[in-house]
């Protein structure tokens, strides 16, 4: 690496000053280490990958929010809690602000933190455009939620089926919200997905062959792969819906001859990788926990990585199998009812090394490797309800139903959401430098078991008992009233986990500090891989000096060695072999306003979309400036503290001792 | 406080979850085929279900086990003594990656078997009947003069068929669907012989809807645009309820569906008498008042059939080629339904439209076994957007007529009741 | 895809391999020129069906390679350490790409 | 946008093409990896709109053989609509001539950008900027030639609101227009660094990156000249 192995220090051009403290004359250098200003300009992965992380929890409780407003209408048959436009702004809002706004963000919060600490290297491979990705997509985020108070949300459904989202028939600007908003957060999973395929591929430490990287970095690797190739999709699809809704062009015009099924499958070819690309990342983390708390290696590393690969490939040859039911005819279903039916297999292969690495361990049940449990199990049963219904045949009966929305709940709630939440309790001192409460996450834990298990679990027989989705009421002579009362009670459960989460967060962080802030360590967990191997929390510059990669979970097998019987001991402890945190001497890429400046730029745009183009003026001026403010701005600032040190011959030495 | 009842919890609980699974009062049941069609999907179904109740068990069963097995106290555990570091076994992996690989190949040949066999069977049959989904109801139009078409929808000589006939190339689809005298046109309620296959050309006139009568077939979306083929069949008489899948906007959830399946004999019966005309009440009747009020307040949108040049002069034929405006139900044999507005609302009273040892014969006579629910009827005309939510204003939907005198609404209804 | 994580010191340089010379570069475009002259010409002389579209598809293909691995140097990145990761990222996204949308507009084309 | 950003990182941003010089795992620079996945992402944004292109004309085309009032009015040239209907296709429409000499402008820009790159990489700085405002040039000539193409085609009735084919194709060519125009003011950029003198050897990567960005918005065109203009 060079930013390692190389002083670090980055060259300017012939011309450009040392320091140009104002670019443009506009602003100065951001210079401030705290506060606001910090988090506005950062470019520092960590933190960064905090604000995705917070972000993505506030979204959650405004579509946690939406989701218990569903479940009180639904509670009751002809209820009027909701009216029908009310409830259908929502459920759609409801889905996707947990889909673009909570499970994607989350996923990219721990990429964002995870990637560079686990590959050895000091930042992602662009760290400005880093802070662009975060700040499009949190001002999309806010964007899309500003409809509630602009005219309403959205009310097509997230997959917004042509021709219902045209004017005609959503006339209010929710869905013109849905379409801007999602267009600027697909800006950032682009940028995102760019820049951490390039960090993966291209800044590992020495030693870190690919197939020695954690699990964790091979399914963010894929994940990003996907985004790379699905955002496109949807981008264009969107656009299409763009140019009929502004400027009154005619792609689902059926008048005119147009085929709605055109935004059905481009919807999907992007709607299905996204899918696998919301569970991967969950995936990764309790490939992580699992083996820690089991205190043995993953089972069959090979196998893992390759299943992973598998669910991506195959993420893209599955996506009419949610249009079994448009009259796509016989042959296409077929195919896809196959191909959807195979991608069971790497997943259950996936499931059963999880088991195997359980099988025969000493496992300590803490609440991070309880909810890696649940995840196991929970998705095992969204999994096998996939399989009933990749039977194109049944799926006639179950799609739209709710026991597809109890499917989807396992997958991602029971699947993602609880994967996410094993890397909070796990990941939390290596980001925060406290622990979080266990007796707190293990009522926590329980809550959202028998809360999400209440909810959705009945959602599979009020389905296949034929209650469609996306209703705002039913008649009580249908026979739904039983289990919508009991979904009801369970959702309020599930929300009372969710808040005993957030009440651990502010607790843990009162008895810390009232403790006077004891540091757990930098290896709280006896963990495996090398983010552990520095200190708690995260230095700034993350790594003093290049990890020297020689296997799988390294930082394992630098504290853990066969004594002369051949039996297993432990050699060091993590403390004592950590990385002291000394960042004398190292340089680090400087905060930018640009960033924030150019993703600013975009929402501008998109009101004058929606309410007058006059808007887009200040808007695209916005837009070009900070273009070229970026552009002109050096990203290193040698005036900024830490100051340069020339720190070579300590390099040299380091390298010398390196065995590769 | 109150100590909470644990047995009392337990038994409620239990008392419940007996009392939903005995009850069948589930008209939309996915469990409970009753026709060709829907016995195949089960079928199809059911042994997966059992498949996967054993994997779900083993697996979810194993890991649990394995948790509570291998759990060892914090405090407990020693770093020196650590269990044996399998890295994995080659074998074992392999084993699970083909053994279910080779298990779905095997239950694919059914299922693609199931689905050709499915989609086959929608080749025309003896009766035929296009389906086409509007916001928020549905209308079935039946073939009555034989002619194996639908008639000529989009009025340029080319003519819509079920699968296999007609010209298919034909297939944009006109948004001004012509009436055509010969044929019937049947809102909310279809009607059908049991013991028969019906195949269904089915399309939309706005945006995707999708077709789902659960007890006697899987769903399919209908398409603007697009025509989609489906069929159902259904043993035994008998009404079968059914609710449109498809999220179709504002009233998605009162866009309810209702098939009333008649024995054979019956159903000739029934569809000759829907094909006549209605009648004009006498003058100086109630009845005529309110017919006086349907010429000039209802015809714009709503179709009688009768042989009043009046009326006929009073509305186009062709409604005009605009999306919103769209059609509406075609009232002539509206007293005949049991169900009306997207069948959300049932137009007799003393109906269990849940009873499936109902005497078929009421569907012929309604008025007969029922009485006619003036009252619904009634508060449905003076405002209907507030019972079923629709773009009136954006004229998609039914506007409210809280401007008619009460005396007018009376009449109106009246004139309803008579339309059998 | 081979990883050599060697810890350099030395500025490796990417252009250590032979790019053509600007002599070459012209009778590249020349060639270009000459395929698109004869796409034209192709299109005008009347044929129809396969006998028009294979044609036209080989010869739009021979020209995105040309581009792609002169113009572009994917050909010369080839033969360079781990170029090639320049070609399987552009690839995957072309076979993506190519995948999907055959199947889409399969899926038009066979919806019987 | 995104691209936009990408694309400015690169254009002037020595930090992060600096140490992607030096040694990385693969040896790789990353600005240049970088720059490679994106444009695999964007084959799956050109191949969409180039399949929505490539439907819109069917269904288009099947609308126009049968005659659909609504379908056939959109075109205001009636003379148009007889002779698609005759032929078969919308093949009338465009006039092969003219955007033959468009595509084959835009190959000669491909020519004169790798050329430039050669020029820096070789710290010959006149050429470079002779390469560099040729290259742009070209690129504007094409803009133009797109604009005098639009207009005749809004001129016959084939208008962006006006019909299916209509927005299919105004939004396929017009997104690659957008991309051409991005290039050219990248190229204008790169030629004002120069005249500063901030363009030198030690950033050839740079003139590269926007090279490769300008050859696969040729690319782009090679596919589109051939499915949409010369095959019916």
């Amino acid at each position: 690496m060079a930013i390692f192995n190389e002083p670090l220090r980055y060259s300017l051009p012939e011309g450009d000053k040392p320091g140009v403290a104002n670019p443009l004359g506009v602003f100065s250098r951001p210079r401030s280490e705290t506060g606001l200003k910090d988090w506005l300009t950062t470019v520092d992965h960590k933190k960064i990958g905090i604000m995705y992380g917070s972000a993505a929890v506030f979204f959650m409780l405004i579509g946690g929010v939406a989701a218990l407003l569903i479940r009180i209408q639904l509670a009751t048959p002809n209820s009027n809690f909701l009216s029908a436009d009310a409830y259908n702004q929502v459920y759609t809002m409801h889905g996707t602000i947990m889909i673009f706004l909570v499970v994607m963000p989350i996923g990219a919060a721990f990429a964002n933190f995870l990637l560079p600490l686990q590959i050895g290297a000091r930042d992602v491979a662009f760290p400005r455009i880093n802070a662009f990705s975060f700040w499009c997509f949190f001002l999309g985020g806010l964007m899309l939620n500003s409809s509630w108070f602009l005219g309403g949300g959205a009310d097509g459904g997230w997959f917004n089926y042509a021709p219902n989202n045209g004017v005609a028939y959503s006339p209010s600007h929710g869905i013109d919200f849905w379409n801007v908003g999602l267009l600027i957060t697909g800006i950032a999973s682009l940028s995102g997905a760019i820049n951490l395929i390039t960090t993966v591929l291209n800044m590992r430490a020495p030693g870190m062959d690919l197939m020695k990287m954690p699990i964790f970095v091979w399914m963010s690797l894929v994940t990003q792969f996907l985004l790379l190739f699905a955002i496109p999709v949807i981008t264009v699809a969107q656009v299409l819906l763009l140019m009929d809704r502004v400027f009154d062009a005619n792609f689902f015009n059926v008048e005119q001859g147009a085929d709605p099924l055109l935004w059905q499958h481009l919807f999907w070819i992007f709607g299905h990788p996204e899918v696998y690309l919301m569970i991967l990342p969950a995936f990764g983390i309790v490939s992580e926990v699992i083996p820690t708390f089991a205190r043995k290696p993953i089972f069959g590393y090979p196998f893992m990585v390759f299943s992973g690969i598998a669910i991506g490939f195959m993420g893209f040859g599955v996506w009419a199998h949610h249009m079994f039911v448009s009259g796509i005819g016989p042959l296409s279903v077929t195919a896809f009812a196959l191909s959807t039916m195979f991608i069971a297999v790497p997943t259950g292969v996936k499931i059963l090394n999880w088991v195997a690495t359980l099988w025969g361990g000493k496992l300590t049940l803490n609440t991070a490797m309880l909810f890696s449990i649940g995840l196991i199990t929970q998705f095992t049963v969204g999994g096998l309800s996939g399989v009933t219904h990749a039977m194109a045949p049944s799926d006639t009966q179950q799609t739209d139903t709710y026991y597809i929305v109890a499917h989807f709940h396992y997958v991602l709630f029971g699947g993602a959401l609880f994967g996410f939440m094993a890397g909070f309790y796990f990941w939390w001192p290596k980001v925060f430098g406290h622990m979080l409460n266990e007796k707190w996450g293990k009522w926590n834990f329980w809550t959202m078991v028998v809360g999400f298990n209440l909810t959705f679990g009945p959602m599979h027989i009020l389905g296949l008992q034929g209650m469609p989705r996306r209703m705002q009421t039913y008649d009580d002579a249908m026979g739904f009233n039983l289990w919508n009362f009991w979904a009801t009670v369970g959702s309020f459960i599930l929300a009372s986990g969710v808040l005993l989460f957030i009440t651990n967060v502010f607790l843990s962080l009162y008895r810390w500090n009232k403790a006077g802030k004891p540091n757990p360590g930098p290896d709280p967990w006896d963990a495996r891989t090398i983010e552990w191997s520095i200190q708690s929390p995260a230095p700034e510059h993350n790594f003093d000096y290049d990890p020297q990669i020689v296997s799988v979970d390294d930082f394992w097998h630098q504290k853990y060695a066969e004594d002369e019987n051949g039996k297993l001991r432990k050699v060091a402890h993590g403390a004592d072999i950590a990385q002291p945190g000394n960042g004398e001497g190292v340089h680090l890429p400087a905060p930018s306003y640009w960033p924030l400046l150019l993703a600013a730029s975009l929402p501008l745009i998109g009101y004058g979309l929606i309410f007058s183009l006059w808007l887009t003026i200040p808007g695209g001026f916005l837009m070009v400036v900070s273009l070229y403010g970026w552009a002109l701005e050096p990203a290193d600032d040698l005036d900024l503290p830490h100051g340069h040190d020339d720190h070579k011959s300590d390099h040299a030495e380091i390298a010398s001792t390196v065995n590769v | 406080m109150r100590r909470f009842n644990v047995r009392g919890g337990v038994t409620l609980l239990a008392l419940t979850l007996l009392a939903a699974s005995c009850a069948d009062d589930k008209p939309l049941n996915t469990f409970e085929p009753r026709g060709k069609k829907a016995q195949t999907i089960y079928d199809s179904m059911v042994h997966i279900w059992w498949i996967v109740l054993v994997v779900f068990i083993l697996v979810v069963g194993g890991t649990i086990a394995l948790t509570i097995k291998g759990r060892v106290k914090p405090e407990d555990y020693d770093e020196n003594d650590l269990p044996a570091q399998v890295h994995g076994h080659k074998v074992a992996e392999l084993g699970w990656t083909i053994a279910p690989a080779i298990f779905l190949a095997a239950i694919s040949v059914p299922m693609v078997n199931t689905i050709w066999q499915l989609e086959e069977d929608n080749a025309p049959g003896e009766l035929d009947v296009m389906v086409i989904g509007n916001q928020w109801w549905w209308e079935y139009r039946y073939d009555i003069d034989g002619d194996g078409f639908f008639e000529d929808a989009d009025g340029d000589g080319e003519l819509y068929g079920p699968e296999g006939t007609g010209d298919q190339d034909d297939k944009e689809w006109p948004l001004n669907i012509a009436l055509d005298d010969d044929d019937l046109s049947v809102p909310n309620q279809l009607v059908i012989p049991a013991g028969q296959q019906v195949d269904l050309t089915l399309t939309s006139r706005d945006v995707v809807h999708s077709f789902w009568i659960p007890r006697l077939n899987g769903k399919r979306d209908t398409v603007p645009g697009r025509l989609t083929y489906w069929s159902i069949h259904a043993d035994e008489p008998g009404e079968y309820n059914g609710w449109c899948t498809e999220f179709c906007g504002l009233s998605h959830a009162r866009m309810r569906m209702s098939v009333v399946v008649l024995p054979e004999a019956e159903f000739d019966q029934w569809l000759a008498e829907q094909s006549a005309p209605s009648e004009v009440p006498a003058e100086g009747t109630d009845e005529r008042a309110g017919y006086d009020v349907f010429v000039s307040q209802c015809s714009r949108c709503h179709v009688v059939s009768n042989d009043d040049q009046d009326l006929q002069d009073a509305y186009p034929k062709d409604f005009e080629a605009d999306l919103l405006n769209g059609a509406a139900p075609n009232l002539t044999h509206f007293a005949s339904r049991s169900v009306f507005a997207g069948a959300t609302y049932s137009q007799y009273f003393g109906i269990d439209p849940d009873d499936d040892n109902l005497d078929t014969d009421q569907y012929l006579n309604l008025s007969d076994i029922g009485k006619f629910n003036e009252a619904d009827v009634l508060a449905w005309i003076k405002d209907a957007p507030s019972r079923k939510a629709m773009f009136a204003e954006g004229r998609r939907g039914m506007p409210s007529f809280d401007t008619l005198s009460d005396i007018d609404l009376d009449n109106l209804v009246a004139y309803l009741a008579t339309l059998d | 895809m081979s990883n050599t994580a060697t810890p350099s010191t030395e500025h490796e340089s990417h252009d250590d391999h032979a790019h053509p010379t600007e002599t070459q570069y012209w009778l590249v475009f020349l060639l270009l020129a000459v395929i698109t002259a004869f796409e034209v010409l192709w299109s005008y002389l009347g044929f129809s069906g396969p006998a028009l579209v294979v044609p036209l598809i080989v010869m739009m293909l021979v020209k995105f390679v040309i581009v792609a691995g002169v113009f572009m140097h994917l050909w010369f990145d080839m033969k360079m350490l781990n170029g090639k990761i320049f070609t399987m990222a552009f690839a995957a996204g072309i076979v993506v790409a190519l995948a999907v949308y055959t199947t889409v507009v399969a899926t038009f084309e066979f919806n019987v | 946008m995104s691209d936009a950003a990408v694309v400015a990182e690169q254009a002037t941003d020595h930090v992060e093409d600096e140490h992607a010089g030096h040694a990385t795992s693969l040896n790789l620079s990353n600005m240049k990896l970088a720059m490679w996945l994106f444009l695999g992402s964007e084959c799956l944004l050109f191949g969409a709109l180039i399949s929505t292109y490539l439907l819109s004309k069917a269904r288009f085309l099947t609308e126009i053989l049968a005659g659909n009032p609504v379908v056939v009015d959109s075109i205001s040239n009636p003379t148009l609509v007889e002779e698609m209907r005759a032929a078969g296709s919308v093949e009338p429409l465009f006039d092969i001539p003219f955007t033959s000499l468009s595509s084959f402008i835009l190959l000669m820009s491909s020519l004169a950008m790798v050329l430039a790159h050669k020029a820096i990489s070789e710290a010959d700085y006149k050429n470079l900027r002779i390469w560099l405002g040729t290259t742009a040039l070209l690129g504007s000539f094409f803009i133009a030639g797109q604009i005098a193409e639009f207009t005749a085609f809004k001129e016959e009735g084939l208008s962006f609101t006006g019909s299916l084919l209509g927005s299919a194709f105004f939004t396929l060519t017009g997104f690659h227009g957008i991309h051409v125009s991005g290039g050219i003011v990248m190229l204008m950029t790169l030629l004002v660094l120069s005249f500063k003198g901030k363009l030198n050897q030690d950033r050839a990567e740079t003139v590269e990156l926007v090279g490769l960005y300008w050859h696969f918005v040729d690319v782009v065109w090679v596919l589109i000249f051939t499915i949409v203009y010369l095959i019916p």
